[in-house]
């Protein structure tokens, strides 16, 4: 398995973590050294950073669904001045390049954040999270490509760093969005996000389970409905496609390249299996090079 | 703090009993370090992982380690889902995931106070590896468990000097072993509390603690999906209006940093 | 559990199938009369109706997926004349009130079949399902909710029958889609529809397995998603809901229920049970006379 | 036909062993009918069902009766995927899930026509079923299978008067049984062939079949969700363009009707 070219960053293999399922800091807490000496990606990406700090949202944030699970963690963070101050230079120190994924609710805040972290040589690559909502449509971003293309108008211009496009499943047609993000210069996309679920309280009050009421299903009861999206983004795009959603094992990374993409993201296996990124990679490399 | 092998390992059932309403596993785990009094481990059968009620478990699930020396590992869990449900059915010999040992275990009591270790139901392990930690380092230590039953409390005969309460009365006290812990505290306050156990009950005694000024470590549980700080879903809320996330700040907390412990 | 009442009609209780999932002629002759006997759901509902015939899509037409299923059927029926003909007649014998689905691409096409099934006795009401692109747009005439609002004003006067309008789950927001039909006088919605999902042949191809290339996942994998589409939607609208998406069992049933729902059709469940109406009412029953 | 009970009802595993690469597998079914010769069964395991590769299987599976009298079913089953795999591990005395019987079987040959039947691999179970049905009745009939290998060819030893092919030529005639079968129809065309096994040699015997004007009757396989009319996934295409489904209008077809057998 040759390196990767993506975005001219030259990768050892294709595989990279889903933005918000893996925390690099607290694993080297937990796993010490080892943790970097067999560190899973290629490349990392932070979660979701936001111009203010963020709590998130109340617990329950977790519900187990047949083969996945639902997430309503609202984007904890420590804000963008906490993550420049404290997270860069922890992560700047991984082995591997560092993507920096990052959401705002106007295409001002959006600004603010990509100029930031473009002055920043740790940060190899930016990744826009659309899957917030637009307030005059109410509508996610990332679902209407009309929002997207006026966000990104705005924002394009505040670096020369590559830009990912973080599209929504929870669209009518994700191809159309992708190719709203490619005609406004993004520079690759990545998909698929969670799919919107939820969950009731056990009982019979029907009160919702997650603090945040609805939240997002990922795992392998996805992986079908991201191999439909990422095909029809890899055929709709000329740019590199992040392809993820319910990847557990080399087999489906590489349905996910054959699909057409450059690049294939892990998340929610990473629960089960902290190592699995490089476990995947590994199975990937004995299927491609028989 | 024993750092966990990076990655998640097969161990190997060793054996597994039942005790009254909870069963007692032994694993071989070659590869781990030995785990602190408090620490976890994320568990997950190799086989038959996914074919329970509304086709789960799909998550590794989070146990306190009973006990660890020499490559072996003891756990006590109680079947009440999926994922317990078909750990409760491993077999000798056969194969299961471990990820481990994780978290955050008890503090030596400072200042000359006296340990009191209250818990109950499956809060019982870590309460019962920091006993034997005091014991061993020569600790006199008060140790109190309250059950639901007769068949829950059977767990205890084995243990040395312990009090015991009941809901039903059918064991020793017959209330909340929170009722033994005031009775303690009572009689001398100069006292550091361990605490583990379903959250009513660690909700009783954060408050307890906190209204006297009594230091006390509780040794939360919260939904799980890592084990090792990826996912931020087992967050409990602190005072300063923060989350903590009990798998990496935890499992063991302050009382007077947790806000309060949530019923989930 | 009391009988339920659902646009005028008196339902034995709340379980019914979802479209396409349940052939109650061929289970007749598989089974014989026992299937009458214990007829397992409170209402019957046709498989997608079009005008004209259709073969369906060449196989495979299913892939099994973690906790589901995608089907590529591609609607194969007589069209409306063969169906009004040939399987009406023994629709009619049903020990319960029929409810025929229709398809069309364009409002003419639904004017027409909507129009047939009004002359019918037989038919106690018509369910439409959106779940075809818009000549036009591309997109599903259900996917939005501004083709929809059309298509409906033409339909609409077609028939006093109750029309339900069976929603595609493939969109930003279905309560919006919700919202426009009952605002142009739908009696009823229906959810989820199938989420679009894809699957490869084995090996090193990349090919599609499906003869339709795309098709649409279904069963346990999409209840947590069904929940919340079900949940806005009854939120949103004041019309009855027909929930659906995985239900396996009482609780699931339930859910649907506390979520919002009037009624709870089951699909793919029946595919691993013929009798799971029955048993699915059974279970519900116990749920809510405890 | 048999009809089926309505729903899906018990079984309970009576026996199962390995001979060569097959599983032979019986059931005790109480409350269902005997099946005819060609008809299935949709089988599941009550537990462990979904917890193999991919979190598969999810929906039963489809099998084929080898025999059934006196509440008992006989099934030949290949361990090729999660669903076999995990049926061929079921323990005697375990409840499984079955539909059936399902399906329109072999029907008698007409016009003094001589029986033919070739098959192989998982073919082998409906056609050892139908030649038992046929001895019964006093109608002699030629039986050939083809296997890949001696081990998968075991399976055939304890059959009456059975002509072998094998792939490698371990066991019988070295090659294909559609040889055999060529041979056969030489020797003496005044024959009704009936044929089941992988697609590639279902299609061979259709085309020779018809080629020569030589009655056929092909007991097809299919992916299957149901199996019972209500999924509409289990087609092949028919000469008239139409679709014909595998559960109810089969899994018996006429060659003539077939277009062709499909790959998968
Ligand atoms: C640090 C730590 C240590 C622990 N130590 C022990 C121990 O030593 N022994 C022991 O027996 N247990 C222990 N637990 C608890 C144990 O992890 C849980 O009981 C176990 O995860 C339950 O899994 P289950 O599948 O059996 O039950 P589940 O069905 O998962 O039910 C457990 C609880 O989760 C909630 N729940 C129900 N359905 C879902 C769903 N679909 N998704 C999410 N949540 C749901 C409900 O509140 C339910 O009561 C510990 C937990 C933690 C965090
Ligand atoms: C009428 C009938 C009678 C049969 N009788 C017998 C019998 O007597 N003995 C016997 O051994 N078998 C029999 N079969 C075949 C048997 O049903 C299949 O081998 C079985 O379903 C395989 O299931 P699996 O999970 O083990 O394998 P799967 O993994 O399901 O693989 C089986 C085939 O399905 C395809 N496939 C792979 N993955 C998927 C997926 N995710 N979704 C859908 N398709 C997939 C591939 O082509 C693969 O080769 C019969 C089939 C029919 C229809
Ligand atoms: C717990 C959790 C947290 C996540 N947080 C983020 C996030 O902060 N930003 C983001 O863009 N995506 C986030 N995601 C989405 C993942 O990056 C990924 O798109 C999705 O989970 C699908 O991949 P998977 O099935 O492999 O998990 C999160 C997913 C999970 C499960
Ligand atoms: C094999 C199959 C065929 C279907 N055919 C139709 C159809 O003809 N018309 C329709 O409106 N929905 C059709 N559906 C969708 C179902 O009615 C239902 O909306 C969906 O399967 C979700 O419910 P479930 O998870 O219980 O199956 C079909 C679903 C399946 C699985
Ligand atoms: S369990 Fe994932 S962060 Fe704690
Ligand atoms: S298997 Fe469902 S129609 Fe044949």
């Amino acid at each position: 398995m040759p390196p990767v070219d993506f975005c001219g960053m030259e990768l050892a293999h294709p595989i990279v973590n889903g933005s918000g399922t893996f925390d690099a800091i607290a694993a080297h807490a937990v796993f010490g050294d080892a943790l970097h000496e067999h560190f899973p990606f290629a490349a990392f990406v932070s979660k979701t950073i936001t111009i203010a700090p963020r709590a998130g949202n109340p617990p329950p944030r977790l519900w187990e669904t047949a083969s996945g699970m639902i997430n309503s963690i609202g984007l904890p963070n420590k804000g963008l001045a906490g993550y420049l101050e404290s997270d860069l230079p922890k992560l700047a120190a991984l082995p591997v390049p560092l993507i920096t994924n990052v959401m705002g609710s106007t295409a001002a805040e959006l600004c603010e954040l990509v100029a930031a972290c473009d002055e920043q040589d740790a940060i190899r690559a930016i990744e826009l999270n659309v899957s917030c909502p637009n307030v005059k449509t109410g509508l996610d971003i990332g679902a209407d490509p009309v929002s997207l293309a006026e966000v990104m108008r705005a924002v394009r211009p505040r670096t020369r760093k590559p830009l990912i496009v973080k599209l929504t499943p929870n669209t009518a047609d994700v191809a159309l969005v992708a190719a709203a993000a490619e005609a406004e210069g993004a520079d690759a996309v990545s998909l698929i996000n969670t799919l919107r679920a939820t969950a009731q309280k056990p009982g019979a009050s029907g009160e919702p389970w997650l603090g945040g009421v609805t939240g997002g299903m990922s795992g392998p009861a996805v992986r079908a409905v991201a191999l439909a999206q990422v095909s029809a983004v890899a055929a709709r795009v000329s740019i590199p496609v992040i392809g993820m959603g319910g990847v557990q094992r080399g087999e489906h990374a590489a349905q996910m390249l054959r699909a057409g993409a450059t690049l294939v993201a892990v998340g929610t296996e990473s629960f089960r299996d902290p190592a699995a990124g490089s476990r995947i990679a590994r199975e990937l490399r004995r299927l491609l090079e028989p | 703090m024993s750092l966990a092998p990076f990655g998640r390992r097969r161990g190997v059932c060793a054996s597994i009993r039942k005790v009254g309403s909870y069963h007692l596993l032994e694993l071989v785990d070659r590869d781990g370090p030995d785990p602190e009094p408090g620490q976890f481990y994320m568990l997950a059968a190799v086989s038959g992982w996914g074919a329970g009620t509304d086709e789960r478990p799909f998550l590794p699930r989070a146990f306190s380690a009973m006990g660890g020396t020499d490559g072996r590992l003891w756990f006590m869990l109680e079947d009440i889902g999926p994922g317990t449900h078909r750990l409760a059915r491993l077999q000798k010999g056969e194969p299961l995931w471990l990820t481990g040992p994780l978290g955050h275990g008890f503090r030596m009591p400072q200042d000359g106070r006296r340990p009191i270790l209250t818990g109950g139901g499956v809060g019982v392990p870590p309460l019962v590896m920091w006993s034997q930690h005091l014991v061993e380092h020569g600790v006199a230590r008060t140790l109190q468990f309250g059950f639901r039953d007769t068949s829950h409390a059977a767990v205890a005969a084995s243990f040395d000097s312990v009090q015991i309460a009941t809901d039903d009365g059918s064991v020793g006290h017959h209330g909340l072993v929170t009722d033994l812990l005031v009775r303690e505290l009572d009689r001398d306050p100069h006292a550091t509390v361990y605490s583990c156990g379903p959250p009513g009950m660690l909700e009783a005694v954060r408050r307890l603690c906190v209204d006297r000024g009594i230091p006390a470590q509780l040794a939360l549980e919260s939904g799980m999906a890592c084990g090792f700080g990826a996912c931020f879903g087992c967050v409990v809320p602190l005072v300063d209006g923060s989350y903590a996330r009990v798998c990496v700040d935890g499992p063991v907390l302050d009382a007077t940093a947790l806000d309060h412990v949530p019923a989930h």
